[in-house]
């Protein structure tokens, strides 16, 4: 995702293990293929992603409202598509002033095919295009989860066309479209921050200005646990994302042309693998520590913040050091869920204590294995990053809220979302025999 | 007043319910159920053992009525809920003492 | 899938946006490997879409006939297999008359290893016969939603066997075996008419002659709505289906040795993602104007119009009309739905509205990209396809009527046909902590 | 998995087909990037088995032990790849003296890339590691599919650690690390015994020590079985793992650099698919003619067994043989299912007569097909492999059991390990309104 | 003794039960129901068919109380319970012959 | 007639059931509820946040006997649900007025 110009560079320190003549007998063409297939090939494990988001929330939140949180998924993955399509792409990618790109229409000018044969690291500009797409969808699923059980359907899908339109590409400029952040020297690598923590962000200010499910929080203060009614789902829905990540951060490496680059989409998988392994046992040590019981929910969040942690930087750490940075991840998590739930913020699924807490955790942790990040240019990126999706996704949440309104009503929450705005329920059966009630 | 409870074959409820709709009543609530009677479960095999289920699905269903009625309800319910074959059902009655509406505060009939 | 004589000038139109040395630094053996693994990569994602449909039938059943759908759904995946290798491959590929091929079992000579060194396009011969059968299991899928809760389990599994060992082959010679109608200059790249279109028929004639499931049409002819049962694992078998479709349309390129040739797998990927999404979001709007309501059920069977409506051109149209044409996809199923239910026509799943539909509206929409397509040829092959479906389909199931009868008691049809057939339930506990009730 | 010399004796065997001129016009990194792309891409699809165990046995245990089936597997997999980085690897496969390699830290010193060039064969040594690590998780998943419902979470999970750190590496050097086992002749293409058998024989031994289930075995000796809560969850799981098996036994084949080999692992493709399709038919139609019902649990466990049976040789056997093949298992699961009740061994999902009499069968199915391998040899790995791993395991189960116990104590078996282990429920709700109970 | 059946909204429960157990009412067996009285069902859409919703959730109350708190009881759930609107639920009381707590044999009031 | 409705914990229902049996009682109704009583509920901790659970799953049992049955249907119902630990649930009996099986018409002590 970061552009090649910082691709090269992070290949350089890790060429340092073992002397490669790189490229050095793949031809132009055939390097062409690997590249491309390898966008196409982890974008469809990208793509697998959007239905472990689903599957996740689905079994996150109440049965009542587990129908719109699939019709919410699958609406959300398609405009995200369409949206990347129509403004998104070339916002982030084409004549990136150093701050935005251009409101255009994308179109694949496959560039890399040319008559005077294959520059390195030449691959197809729609294969490319694919890949990034699908990261666009992960951003806006993570928004779906934070605020789930009580936001308005349509709202919410204004809202994610405008994330996915317009607030992801812009700020995703300004880092692999190659602007400002890129020069300041901002490292992160398949997205701890500009995926996940940009998700994060909007979740969080979605998650305060839409407030509280009703009955979340007791009139002095006391958190009241509504339990996720699927657990298998939700367990599903992890493995799903686990396994998608193999392609979000494997595909980042944006080539796979040369004997150095799949060596290094290798050791990718495996940091991500194991910095996911890394939470999920981090996670479980400590809920049995703390509460002295494992708590099977946060050991998949566990999970999903070791991948979140590793993203910025899964190439340069050594195993080890990817069973480190996820455990922090996994142990983080444990302690910003009940965090968050004291200062009232209601996060359904533990959306912003994965993906925002441990995005900032990723993209810091950078610093440990990469020589070239430095924690300034880190945290300029990880406030700069911030400070934006907050104050844009702010206006836009209130726009609106004092519009269409963005929540319904208290009748509506209490009959849950499927009966209120779509009219079905999720298991409508009752009475094994009966089917008509 | 009587509660007439009834337990019958699932599939035939909408049939009761329609019929029950025809007799007047205003009111029914229902249950999801297993049970057995005269009609002992069945025997199947699963992974290569053989057991015995002992209980079926079944519905109940629960109508308040006042005394005028219960005869009518209990024959109504009987002949649509009824195929003949084991397994129909039962109808129990008890006296009910006391029904209140909720959102009124009606007692009594009134209330049904 | 259609005859590489075909792929090629598809790729010539394809081609006038670049020039493109294809093939030049790539070697014979190279590219030979590329065919080789695009098969096997494409085709373990349609091999996975088996997994999609068995999750989407069995959420849209009700819980009493779940375990029997997962059941026809194994057991007729595995039969296309082997029937499709005793059978089917060579009566659709292998000296190819015009209107059919040979009755032999089906042997692996791999013509494109020799000591000869390797000509363009070559492939594994193993690897295209996996990818082919996978194709043939999702014809079956398709009645086998359609005919749910009422069909007999033997009877639809003979019904399996014939219509992939013999009525899908045969038809298909006629086209991707370079019969007749490719002579005709009939064009359908992944099959619309010819997967689709073929499994939706055979729904077709199945659900009129097995009949509607008792109670679902009311005497004075109202639609008696029976939901399904469990709406999140219909979504997931979405995203599964919509995942694999990446692979059944993406690896009917039928090559990747060249960087032409992935340069149009990634656009297939992306006008295949495209067009769910723009029948989702059309399904969505649709439902919202007519009914007030968005239907969940409507979305998920919007993506998959969309998809199936981009299946006969995946490659050609731009991305702007992939969206179109799924939308309009996505709409038709919107309206084909309830029409079918008008005629009493009982489909469980929405196969015909999805497949069916879909299928002939994709199979016209590829004249509006490619400038080959005729539209008296497609017809041509709409309506050959369709009338010999139709009546081999009709004897087949008449017979099973007439013999073994195709269609369960009515008693057995209100326990449902897990406790009837199979003797047992999808979910069986009562209580949560009785396990022996 | 085999080391390499073996493989080369294989694909002796195989090329006789044809005259292949191998890696004759494969450039060196060129077949290096395949080799390392066929382990990256197949080690995902066997990392995806792990969400496929995790969907079977939470399908067939009941409600009140599910999220605990959750749990252990997403920490199985966890555990499981520490410590194959930690011990397992090079126990397995450095400087193995014929019985042990050595205890150190996996450390990707990655030997394919030199500065003087390929050697034929190479591939990333990380990407290897990866594919070896998905492998071992599987071995500890058959374990907690066996003993589920009353083993207690903590002492299981120490015996994943010793199983993945420890047994399951030494056996392993043995034939795939070059040790005593692969001189003796023993072939094991992908793990039929050296993965599934010794996962069967370690949860056999589990199973015996741990005991039955309370309520599993009447005290006349009548079988009361308790059916799985959720058969959709074990169809979805069954299908995963059938996916995620091409990864498993396509990737054994090591190599994609030539032709041969590419179309090799379409072979083996082709055989683990039909093998898993003859294993569902044969399992269908014995329940048929034995009970008069065909069990779908059966049938899932036929596919299991069908795919377990090719593993130890799935590229040799024609397609018709493959399908026998796996139908003899699918025929064995039938009968071992009752046979292990009769001797009250409670395996809760069946793993031992799948994963151990598959496992059995199908290596000394090896010699069906397989000239090099002879019957001699395949019993003396058979019983060397059974022998060490019983009398390891039980010496770890039996510590266990009397330092911190292996079994819940019998109140908390009957309210389920959710609620006594975990303190949560998989499906919470009550009352589709009500989220508070 | 009597024995108090109500039917309310589900997401009144929590209210019910606290309200009860102010007034020292120690026990309770709740059961997922669905029913319908004045509150007919609703109409929806499924798939571009209209279809009448016949039967809403609720939720079943059971506590058996002695004959001084049976009034008590009933008046609390009724306004512990009540909405205003439509669908609020019914209150029903029979007469308790016998009550017994198994774990100690106590019978009648003390076993409530 | 007597209708003896027993809340007892789920893993006692087929020791229930198996006891009644041999009693010679001839039908059972089974439903699936949630109740406290002595036992309250407990606490436990879900994503860092305490909270009780007051409702612990229980089955409830209904049947329907003849008067001479009723007192030995409740002991041994008493005897056979009984774990001497708290939870061991409660039986309730009321007056039955009428029964009537669907399939013969049949009513009173006949129908049962
Ligand atoms: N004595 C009883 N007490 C409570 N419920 C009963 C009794 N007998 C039958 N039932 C209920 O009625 C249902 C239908 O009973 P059925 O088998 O038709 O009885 P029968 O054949 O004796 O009339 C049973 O499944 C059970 O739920
Ligand atoms: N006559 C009745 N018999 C049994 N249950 C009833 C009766 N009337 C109402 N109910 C139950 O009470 C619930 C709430 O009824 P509601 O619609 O509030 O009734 P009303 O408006 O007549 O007071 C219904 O869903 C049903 O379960
Ligand atoms: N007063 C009551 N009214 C209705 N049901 C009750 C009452 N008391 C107890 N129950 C039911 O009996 C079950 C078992 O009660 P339990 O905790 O054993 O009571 P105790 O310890 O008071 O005997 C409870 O879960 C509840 O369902």
């Amino acid at each position: 995702m970061k552009s090649n110009l910082l691709k090269i560079t992070a290949l350089g320190a890790a060429l340092s293990l073992a002397a490669v003549p790189a490229h050095a007998e793949v031809s132009g063409e055939t390097a062409f293929i690997f590249n491309t297939l390898s966008f196409l090939m982890h974008g469809f494990l990208v793509m697998w992603m959007a239905a472990g988001f689903t599957m996740l929330e689905g079994g996150l939140v109440r049965t009542k409202n587990t129908s719109m949180q699939m019709l919410k998924n699958i609406a959300l993955y398609s405009i995200a598509g369409i949206m990347y399509y129509l403004i998104g792409y070339n916002l982030m990618y084409m004549d990136v002033t150093g701050y935005i790109g251009s409101f255009s229409i994308w179109e694949a000018v496959d560039a890399g095919i040319t008559a005077d044969g294959f520059k390195e690291g030449d691959y197809s500009a729609g294969s490319d295009w694919f890949f990034q797409m699908v990261f666009v969808a992960a951003t806006a699923s993570i928004v779906s989860g934070a605020v789930a059980e009580r936001v308005k359907m349509w709202p919410f899908l204004i809202f994610t066309t405008i994330l996915t339109g317009i607030i992801y590409p812009i700020q995703g400029s300004w880092s692999w479209g190659g602007g400002w952040l890129s020069e300041a020297g901002f490292l992160d690598f398949a997205g701890s921050s500009i995926v996940h923590s940009v998700g994060g962000w909007a979740a969080l200010t979605g998650a305060i200005i839409i407030g509280a499910r009703k009955g979340k929080y007791g009139p002095d203060g006391q958190v009241r646990p509504i339990p996720g009614a699927n657990l298998p789902l939700a367990t599903l829905g992890t493995f799903i994302l686990w396994m998608g990540w193999l392609g979000f951060n494997g595909g980042s490496q944006l080539a796979m042309g040369s004997a150095a680059d799949v060596r290094d989409i290798g050791s990718i998988y495996i940091n991500t693998n194991l910095a996911a392994a890394g939470g999920v046992v981090a996670a479980m040590a400590m809920t049995q520590m703390i509460y002295k019981k494992v708590d099977l929910t946060m050991a998949l969040n566990g999970a999903l913040a070791g991948l979140v942690s590793i993203t910025a930087e899964p190439l340069a750490p050594t195993p080890g050091l990817a069973i480190l940075i996820g455990a922090v991840g996994g142990v983080l998590v444990v302690f910003a869920v009940p965090a968050l739930d004291k200062l009232k913020i209601d996060d359904v699924v533990g959306a912003i204590s994965v993906h925002l807490v441990g995005g900032i955790w990723g993209t810091i942790a950078v610093v440990f294995s990469n020589a070239d990040a430095t924690i300034v240019a880190q945290l300029t990126g990880i406030i700069a990053i911030g400070a934006y999706t907050v104050v844009f996704s702010t206006i836009v949440w209130m726009v609106l809220k004092f519009t269409v309104g963005v929540r319904v009503s208290e009748e509506e929450e209490m009959d849950g979302l499927d009966k209120a705005e779509l009219g079905l329920e999720a298991y409508p059966e009752f009475g094994h025999g009966s089917a008509k009630l | 007043m009587k509660l007439i409870m009834a337990i019958i074959k699932p599939f035939k409820l909408d049939d009761v319910r329609e019929a029950l709709t025809g007799l007047g009543v205003e009111g029914m609530t229902v249950t999801e159920v297993k049970g057995y009677g005269r009609q002992k479960g069945q025997t199947e095999i699963y992974r290569g053992a053989e057991y015995e289920i002992h209980f079926l699905p079944k519905v109940k269903i629960e109508v308040a009525v006042n005394d005028d009625q219960a005869e009518r309800t209990i024959e109504t319910i009987s002949s649509a809920a009824g195929t003949g074959k084991i397994g129909d059902g039962k109808i129990f009655a008890v006296d009910l003492e006391k029904a209140m509406r909720i959102r009124t505060g009606e007692t009594g009939n009134e209330a049904l």
